[in-house]
């Protein structure tokens, strides 16, 4: 029980005056801004690495007969005589999904900014349990550390898919893949438990540690939908780990749970996976729409459209998120009455989807609307992630379904709301919060060029793939020559491609940005976008324990245009209620 | 855990749950073990219910008997656990020595007989005409081990976490003013406890 | 690419294509809507200096709109592709006494086992080819899904028929095609290396054609 | 320090304690009575059910804590719920 000890105000302060080491301070430190800021380097490390693993299987998907530039380099088991080989592709589809899913979009969603911005948004001086915060951390580290091995070991990187269907993923004979399903499934198992300390952390902190005044209904919506994100991952995360770890012993001391042989169940996996599955999609896009919406009110210099519809909102997605699971099995042999229970529920999410779409677009609405590239890049989400949700429909319904489950427009409709949806909103995020957690801003030429690149390369690479899935390509085929029926995609494939290289490249422009802004950006005042929230109410970077003094909160989060308050358009959330007639707290 | 009421108090807040975080957190935690336990008994459950042929009845391999003294035995262990948090909260020093060291002892004592009937599981049972109950024994063995496994294994987390609380209590550590941390690990005791309730009915006797 | 979906041959491909086009409409309406609205939006309230923005917290009104409104055509649509899901494979859905086969999925083939003369599956003089799928257009048949490694899924593009085969079950689906031809069983799950390649020939042929065939493998086996 | 669990007066843990105990030797006789397998299990559960209720609302001061903190213990319980009754009825 060492580990849930709380560090008290009065140790803190106490240490803000030793000077520390380098290690104590950058390395192990409990303090959660260090930590959020360790994440946001993890996080886009592995950014990187998944779209470098998705750029070697866009090559190989438009030109599967020549061999693969560079390939030279990787060992024989990978590329053999310069041609790709189709296990190692399979291991790239699988590494690129999961990489892309534990290691960069959950934990710099989660990780980066549940870990900053809880604390700093509702007035408290840290975590509720630092040490917990600072573990929650280093347990990726091996996670990290384990995934890129798996690369290298005898038999290559696991390669059943990132959603690990046993029994191929059990069945090192078929599969071909023995370590490195088993060092996946052990890093799995590590973030399982990093997410969960974390969830601990926030939820509790969220419940007992607001400042006097930030009650329920005054709370950011990107504290509330943080906060359900956290209650998400503490319920669904768990069974992930008991269903790693028996798939775990499937493949390394004979049990046979999944496998039919023995009596298992092969689509007991797939009920447990997806129960954890569709819960885990909404921890991915819940805090992007909260990002969203706080970014979209600053900008627009409006408060949020309908705030109570958007916490209902994000309440009942999370609700429903843990019912429709069954809508990824519709073909996999389920019971099939249980299709009608799932397509009903699944299109009911889309109500709570569709409030908050029109809400974005009401708070936008007789606005002034100030377009910088954070702005641009929420504006974007929201465009990007209607589409998304839009694709969704299709696949909700089971009979259409039956004829694009598993093709390409699947892929189209993960990538819209997974990049277009959660990426969009976290660059977004990136550049909003950056000049808080470095005390620089960062550069807004290079940030719009970033933006515009981003937005129209993506649409290039991802709009087609709905073509190419109504075609009817499967997805996760290393080479779709040999069907008839896929012989008018390849020009389209290769158009995606360049445009994937093109993507890319752009990501090299944000990381140059990001990296030189955070050295010789201009300097950042405590609040450079006026905004209300309380993170922008103390120094930019704010000092070790937050706050010179608690804040006090009299206000709703997002003021901005109050017809009271003259000379300015926002009115922080401590400002004191004399300044104008007091605003009720729900607000 | 000295500061722990102190930060609390010293943290203005907001109206939470009017219990303490430390509290808060254990109970949060909990939750996912809940979940966690779920999905293995909900995966007992269906692979049962789908094989059902694969199983014992109760006691045909299983040692009731002995597994119902260590649930006993575990039974005996919140209530010294309970007794402990009683103790410090009324600060009476001697009982607090006695109830911890007598919870992590018991805990171990359990472990023991764990291992016991893993032993004599795996070395001397007959299962469907085989030698020895294994975790390769079919989804029998499979589940069995699995979920009396991950229990165990709770368990040791817990006599860890005592040994260390007892240690402390040598130490005078614990009083009237300072129980939460035992409060805490007490409430992580009574949920294994509370756990291994459940197994131990759908695992031995149903 | 023509944005299409390929060539129906199926009784169950109208509805579905049907299906699909309804949402593609509905969808579609909704696309135009929000990015329309964002674009206009963007425009027309872009920033103005010295002016300032609207003050609301909202409108219940618009808010009881665009929930309400999603909510009935969303639920219009779950019930629709409910009753279209239940003909299809719904539990009283398979046709009685259709002709049957039986397809065994295994790394990386497909393996079918034809009822041979009587017509009849699981009888003395049922015959097993490998790749080759051949059945008669025009009226249903059912396919008995089995797999003996992995999970792999029977997918033909022209029939909109797809359906996994698991290990341990026997998964019975039920199709009619409309046309003849000659067409591809193309694997839509992730089975290992050969996934990409695990395809299978399929020939849909008349009534008398495909008695004809099957005499002609009985004869050869 | 708003703390509950030091406000009510301390139950009898020992009467808790012989109660888990009389269950534990009830399940134990149950489970190996000559009647329909289905009585058994039924009651089985009922008394594991029970004890686990004793154990949370006495041992872990259930009972005393406010309402809000009950909700936090609940919460997964639905989860718990949906997760398996839908998997069972793959077999109906
Ligand atoms: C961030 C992640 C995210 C999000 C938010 C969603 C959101 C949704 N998803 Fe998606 N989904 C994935 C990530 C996500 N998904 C991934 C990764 C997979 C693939 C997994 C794999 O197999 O590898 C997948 C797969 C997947 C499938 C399985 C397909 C298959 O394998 O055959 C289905 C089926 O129903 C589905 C449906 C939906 C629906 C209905 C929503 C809804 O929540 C969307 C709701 C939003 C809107 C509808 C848009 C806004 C609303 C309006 C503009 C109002 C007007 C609209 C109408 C009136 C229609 N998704
Ligand atoms: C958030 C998740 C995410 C993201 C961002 C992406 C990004 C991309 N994805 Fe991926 N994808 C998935 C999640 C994601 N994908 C999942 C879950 C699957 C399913 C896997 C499975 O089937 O099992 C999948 C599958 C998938 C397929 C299907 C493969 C198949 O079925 O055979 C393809 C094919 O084209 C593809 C392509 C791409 C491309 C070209 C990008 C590009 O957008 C990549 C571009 C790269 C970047 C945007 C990175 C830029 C950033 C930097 C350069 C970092 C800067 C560094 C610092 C500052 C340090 N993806
Ligand atoms: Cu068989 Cu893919
Ligand atoms: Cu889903």
């Amino acid at each position: 029980m060492a580990t849930i000890v709380a560090e008290g105000t009065g140790q803190a302060i106490l240490e803000e005056h030793h000077p520390q080491t380098f290690l104590r301070k950058y390395m192990f430190s409990t303090d959660h801004k260090i930590i959020a800021i360790q994440f946001l380097i993890y996080t886009l490390f592995f950014l990187m690495i998944g779209g470098f693993l998705a750029i070697m299987m866009r090559y190989q998907i438009a030109w599967p007969d020549q061999t693969l530039p560079g390939g030279g380099i990787l060992p024989e088991s990978m590329v053999a005589s310069g041609y790709m080989l189709p296990e190692f592709y399979n291991s790239l589809v699988t590494m690129h999904g999961s990489i892309m899913v534990f290691l960069a979009i959950m934990p710099m969603l989660v990780g980066v900014y549940a870990n900053y911005l809880i604390p700093l948004q509702i007035g408290a001086d840290d975590m509720a349990f630092p040490r917990l915060n600072m573990m929650s951390f280093w347990l990726m580290v091996p996670a990290g550390l384990l995934t890129l091995a798996s690369f290298f070991v005898v038999g290559g990187a696991a390669s059943s898919g990132w959603t690990l269907y046993a029994p191929l993923s059990a069945r090192p004979d078929l599969s071909g893949v023995e370590l490195g399903q088993i060092y996946w499934l052990l890093a799995l198992v590590l973030i399982g438990l990093s997410s969960i300390l974390g969830s601990v952390n926030y939820i509790t902190t969220v419940i007992n540690m607001r400042a006097p005044g930030m009650t329920w209904f005054r709370m950011p919506l990107t504290v509330w939908a943080l906060f359900i994100t956290a209650i998400l991952g503490l319920l669904a995360m768990p069974v992930l780990s008991a269903a790693g770890i028996m798939l775990l012993f499937d493949q390394t001391i004979g049990t046979t749970f999944f496998l039919p042989e023995g009596g298992g169940q092969p689509l007991l996996w797939q009920h447990l996976f997806w129960f954890f599955g569709h819960p885990e999609v909404y921890i991915l896009i819940l805090p992007a729409m909260g990002f969203t919406s706080e970014i979209i009110a600053a900008g627009s210099r409006k408060p949020v459209f309908g705030y109570h519809a958007m916490v209902w909102a994000i309440i009942s997605i999370a609700f429903l998120g843990f019912v429709v699971w069954g809508h990824h099995m519709f073909q996999s042999g389920m019971n099939p009455m249980l299709g009608l229970s799932f397509t009903i529920s699944t299109l009911l999410i889309a109500v709570p989807s569709a409030i908050k779409t029109f809400n974005w677009m009401g708070t936008m609405w007789r606005g002034n609307l100030h377009f910088h590239t954070a702005m641009l890049f929420a504006v974007g989400f929201v465009a990007m992630f209607a589409i998304g949700g839009l694709s969704g429909i299709f696949m909700a319904s089971t009979p259409v379904d039956i004829y694009i489950h598993d093709t390409y427009f699947i892929v189209a409709h993960i990538h819209y709301v997974l990049f277009g949806g959660s990426l969009f909103a976290l660059f977004g995020a990136i550049y909003y919060w950056f000049p808080k957690m470095f005390g620089r801003m960062m550069n807004e030429k290079l940030g719009k060029v970033h933006f515009w690149l981003t937005l129209i390369f993506f649409n290039l690479v991802f709009f087609p793939m709905h073509g190419v899935g109504m075609a009817g390509m499967m997805r996760r085929i290393y080479d779709s020559s040999g069907y008839a029926h896929l012989q008018g995609i390849q020009d389209t494939n290769a158009l995606i491609t360049f445009a994937a290289l093109g993507l890319y490249a752009s990501g090299f422009l944000f990381a140059f940005n990001f990296f030189w802004s955070m050295k010789k950006g201009k300097k950042a005042e405590a609040n450079p976008w006026n905004a209300t929230t309380l993170e922008w109410q103390t120094p930019s970077p704010p000092m070790h324990g937050n706050w010179a003094e608690t804040p006090v909160v009299y206000h709703g989060p997002h003021e901005f245009s109050h017809p009271d308050v003259e000379d300015k358009d926002w009115l922080a959330q401590n400002e004191r209620p004399d300044v104008v007639s007091p605003a009720g707290g729900g607000h | 855990m000295a500061h722990a009421a102190a930060a609390t108090a010293g943290r203005a807040h907001e109206r939470g749950l009017d219990v303490y975080t430390q509290k808060v957190g254990m109970w949060i935690f909990l939750c996912s073990e809940v979940m966690f336990f779920a999905g293995l008994i909900g995966s007992y459950i269906v692979l049962r219910f789908g094989a059902s042929d694969a199983w014992g009845e109760p006691g045909e391999v299983l040692n009731v008997p002995v597994t119902a003294v260590n649930t006993f035995i575990l039974i005996c262990s919140s209530v010294t656990m309970v007794k402990a948090f009683a103790a410090a909260q009324e600060g009476d020093q001697k009982s607090i020595k006695i109830y911890t060291l007598a919870t992590a002892a018991l805990g171990a004592l359990f472990l023991g007989v764990q291992g016991y009937e893993y032993t004599e599981l795996i070395l001397h049972s007959e299962w469907q005409g085989s030698h020895g109950f294994t975790p390769q024994a079919g989804l029998y063995g499979a589940t069995f081990f699995t979920m009396t496994g991950f229990h165990g294994f709770h368990v040791f987390l817990g006599v860890v976490f005592l040994s260390w609380a007892s240690i402390r209590a040598f130490r005078g550590h614990w009083g009237p003013n300072n129980y939460q941390g035992l409060e805490v690990l007490g409430l992580y005791w009574h949920f294994v406890d509370l756990v291994w309730i459940i197994l131990f009915t759908i695992v031995y006797l149903i | 690419m023509d944005w299409s979906l390929p060539l129906n041959l199926s009784t169950q491909g109208v509805v579905i294509d049907r299906l699909f086009w309804i949402i593609a409409v509905l969808t579609g309406v909704a696309f135009i809507l929000v990015e329309a609205g964002i674009i206009w939006f963007s425009i027309k309230y872009r920033r103005r200096d010295g002016q300032k923005a609207h003050y609301t917290h909202g409108s219940k009104k618009a808010e009881i709109i665009w929930t309400a409104v999603p909510a009935v055509i969303l639920a219009v649509l779950g019930i629709y592709s409910g009753g279209v899901w239940a003909d299809i494979r719904g539990a009283s859905a398979l046709p009685q006494d259709a002709l049957t086969f039986n397809v065994v999925a295994k790394q990386f083939e497909w393996n079918i086992t034809y009822p041979g003369s009587d017509g009849r599956i699981d009888t003395a003089d049922d015959f097993v080819v490998r790749n080759q799928f051949h059945f008669p257009a025009n009226e249903p048949v059912i396919v008995r899904l089995e797999s003996e490694d992995v999970i792999h899924s029977f997918f033909v593009p022209e029939l909109r028929v797809k359906q996994d085969a698991v290990p341990g079950m026997t998964i019975p689906i039920w199709f009619e095609a409309t046309g003849t031809g000659e067409y591809q069983i193309a694997c839509a799950e992730l089975c290992g290396l050969g996934h990409y390649s695990m395809d299978a020939q399929v020939v849909i042929h008349d009534r008398a054609d495909f008695d004809a065939w099957s005499a002609g493998q009985a004869a050869g086996n | 320090m708003s703390d509950h669990a030091g406000e009510h007066k301390a139950p009898n843990y020992m009467l808790i304690w012989l109660y888990l105990f009389i269950l534990t030797v009830a399940e134990v006789g149950v489970a190996f009575l000559p009647i329909p397998k289905a009585i058994i299990v039924w009651s089985l559960l009922i008394m594991a059910f029970w004890k686990a209720l004793l154990v949370a609302m006495y041992y872990m001061h259930m009972k005393w804590e406010p309402t809000r903190l009950r909700l936090v213990a609940l919460a997964p319980l639905p989860a718990v719920a949906i997760m398996i009754i839908v998997i069972m009825m793959e077999y109906v």
